[in-house]
């Protein structure tokens, strides 16, 4: 199993049943995938449908895409709205979850996400909204990037928002942010405790209940 | 009574230097003969307020590559790279705006509010130079309305009066751009006889839009 | 002619090819019948529709009403929405006319219609949003009640905005607010200017282009 | 994951002292089922918040002649003399919001804004107690959200997800208010199956609500 899906396959146990869920581009989109059976879990696109799913071939149609503009479809009992109530429903605590990639976790929990000052500013797209409006904010990423932890004492890049997020899953560990810091609560299977600490940027507090990453539900 | 308007003459309308709300989402839902148009007659110098600055050979993503835009208020423009340049060089000005915000940001413009208060962005560069409200012990971002002197929406079907629907997510941003402009300018998939939209069925009354583009030689 | 149907017919003059419009419950309602011959006017109820007509005997829908409750209908072309909405397109400034009744109007063209402290609460209603967002406030008005004028110097009533209305339309007089203050432009049939004057509780400036009040378009 | 409930259990949710955010214009678009439930178990001590309190034998308007609302959010109470006559007596509280004032209120507290900036009621009375905000030289009054308990919604199809339509002016408060509460309680004049309402003429999408009134024995 390669990174990506692991870090997928671990946070879709996180969804429970009923949720409406939003998912990020890019990795996050793979979480729709590996939902446990039996779970009904709704999926928000943000440009504006509750109830997407993959698309279907041969069925592509102009008017029913995702946020990044591919096709996707929809499940019987989905509901299309303007980009207004879309982010009603962000921002006014409706979405159970959101799961968004990351370029930065700090101590603190805050996530930085949005852009590299002098390299890539891509805009912050619905990100800020999701961050401050989600009942629960999963980050799902690579625990490092180009040799460096992408796990940091302080994020030296812009915050996405000063709410703390709720869970981050990489590809070696399960965080949780906590009042008194990061809390090391799984690592991913064969993976040590002391590569996760090496592998990141700031310390880390132990769980008492430390235990393997869980793969099925 | 009849709103019906040519391409042309609906884009000869709007001037050089003229802000502009443009519907759409990735130029999903995104008024394409309109931004065509502008293109063809050279319209230059404009402002856009849009979701995104689509893709470079899509939609609103060609007027960045056209060099026809000198400021856009946006939410995302990565991947519209020549947007990215031209803001780098110079080029263009860019405004950048958190989706949820900038969705109330023209809704306030539209319905006459004098803006809102958002949680969004508080403690973040977005925050840099806005007033703050405290209520209650909790700090909101005081974000103002956006108004355009046009509007630029995208239709599935409108009647001939210019009640307009929209299709799933192509739905996006047009219904509260068409309240928050001067003069709204409307292209739809298909036209209808009044009364074949049924009431409820409406997502923007007529009274909103002021020109409908003829599918007349489309 | 009633008193009544006098100020509508008057009224109704007012109402231009295209325009959407908002008449107020009792008096202003009349003003429907009389619209000019070749003018399409879009009224709205507040209630949630654009479009809105006359009843229809034997087709009342306990869905389709205006906003007392009565049975209303709706033209070809009508279209229904929420009471956001409905109060966007009034506060936004797209609501070209509003017709309300009054209980005083004063000097500076104020308007006092929803309270009679100690003895009517009726509450607002929707009366102050439309005061302060049409683009053009027409009251609708008998020129005195009990013997006493409702056109006075300063209100004593509360007022529904502190936005200067712009026409007064009653059973004796046409008179727009100015800055210089109430000028009289047109006297009912058979009313002199003395009469008006003479049951009017403040100054009134006589309109240089002063005229008997047309009652057909 | 069915959301049906029978009225009588959906009300027994519904504690004395609860604040309720209740559907309809003049009992037009109403829950008047769930209405004359709250009125067969007498729940009391309720603030409810609504357009108007209708007529003393009409939809919430029995709530008030029957002695069980403490206080009323609303714009209107012009045909409820019990309201006004309970009013005066200081049996009930009534605190009056223009109508766009409300409806943007309850959007606010919907949709997780800290309020907004209105131009109506500055000046009045309705300025009494309220925070100003001026905006290049013109003043807005600062209107906070409102939130409630519940919200009873009346629709006119559901499907069993809780997909919720309305039609014609029966739609009125209650798509903001299905927004706006803790926990969302809908009857429907038609319940259909999964899939029969269409995405696009879904009013209130079904991840609002939380439980739908059952139709049998009607």
């Amino acid at each position: 199993m390669d990174e990506k899906t692991l870090i997928a396959k671990r946070v879709a146990l996180e969804l429970k049943d009923g949720d409406l869920c939003n998912l990020g581009i890019g990795l996050p989109t793979l979480v729709a995938r590996y939902v446990p059976a039996g779970r009904n879990v709704f999926f928000q696109s943000e440009n504006g449908i509750v109830g997407m799913s993959g698309p279907v071939a041969g069925a592509d149609n102009h008017d029913l895409t995702d946020a990044g503009g591919s096709p996707i479809s929809a499940l019987p009992g989905a509901a299309s709205f303007d980009s207004a109530l879309s982010f009603g429903l962000i921002r006014g605590g409706h979405l159970d979850v959101t799961v968004l990639g990351g370029l930065q976790v700090d101590q603190e929990g805050h996530l930085a996400n949005w852009m590299v000052p002098g390299k890539m500013v891509p805009g912050m797209g619905g990100a800020m909204d999701l961050v401050t409006g989600a009942r629960r904010v999963i980050v799902a990423m690579q625990h490092s990037a180009k040799g460096e932890s992408k796990i940091v004492t302080r994020c030296t890049l812009p915050l996405t928002s000063v709410r703390r997020v709720d869970l981050v899953v990489t590809d070696l560990a399960v965080i949780v942010p906590t009042d008194a810091g990061l809390v090391l609560k799984e690592t991913a299977p064969g993976v040590t405790v002391e590569q996760v600490l090496a592998n990141t940027g700031c310390e880390l507090i132990l769980s008492p209940d430390l235990r393997p990453m869980p793969l099925e539900g | 009574m009849s709103k019906l308007i040519s391409l042309e003459d609906a884009v000869a309308r709007i001037p050089n230097g003229a802000s502009l709300l443009i519907g759409g989402f990735m130029a999903v839902g995104g008024p394409n003969r309109l931004v065509d148009e502008l293109i063809r007659q050279r319209k230059s110098d404009l402002t856009i307020i849009a979701n995104d600055t689509a893709r470079p050979t899509v939609g609103l993503g060609k007027l960045v590559v056209e060099k026809l835009v000198a400021k856009v208020i946006t939410s995302h423009i990565g991947l519209n790279p020549d947007t990215q340049k031209q803001m780098i060089s110079g080029d263009i000005q860019v405004e950048l705006v958190p989706q949820g915000t900038l969705a109330e940001r023209i809704r306030s413009g539209g319905v006459g509010l004098g803006g809102v208060l958002t949680p969004t962005g508080v403690g973040t560069t977005v925050e840099e130079g806005k007033r703050t409200v405290e209520i209650d012990g909790k700090t909101y971002l005081l974000e103002l309305p956006i108004k355009a002197d046009f509007a630029l929406i995208a239709a599935k079907q409108a009647d001939l009066y210019g009640n307009l629907t929209y299709a799933l997510t192509a739905r996006n941003f047009n219904p509260i751009m068409a309240m928050a402009a001067t003069t709204v300018i409307a292209e739809a998939e298909d036209i209808v006889p009044v009364g074949c939209i049924p009431p409820d069925a409406v997502m923007t009354p007529s009274i909103l839009v002021d020109h409908l583009i003829s599918n007349s030689n489309r």
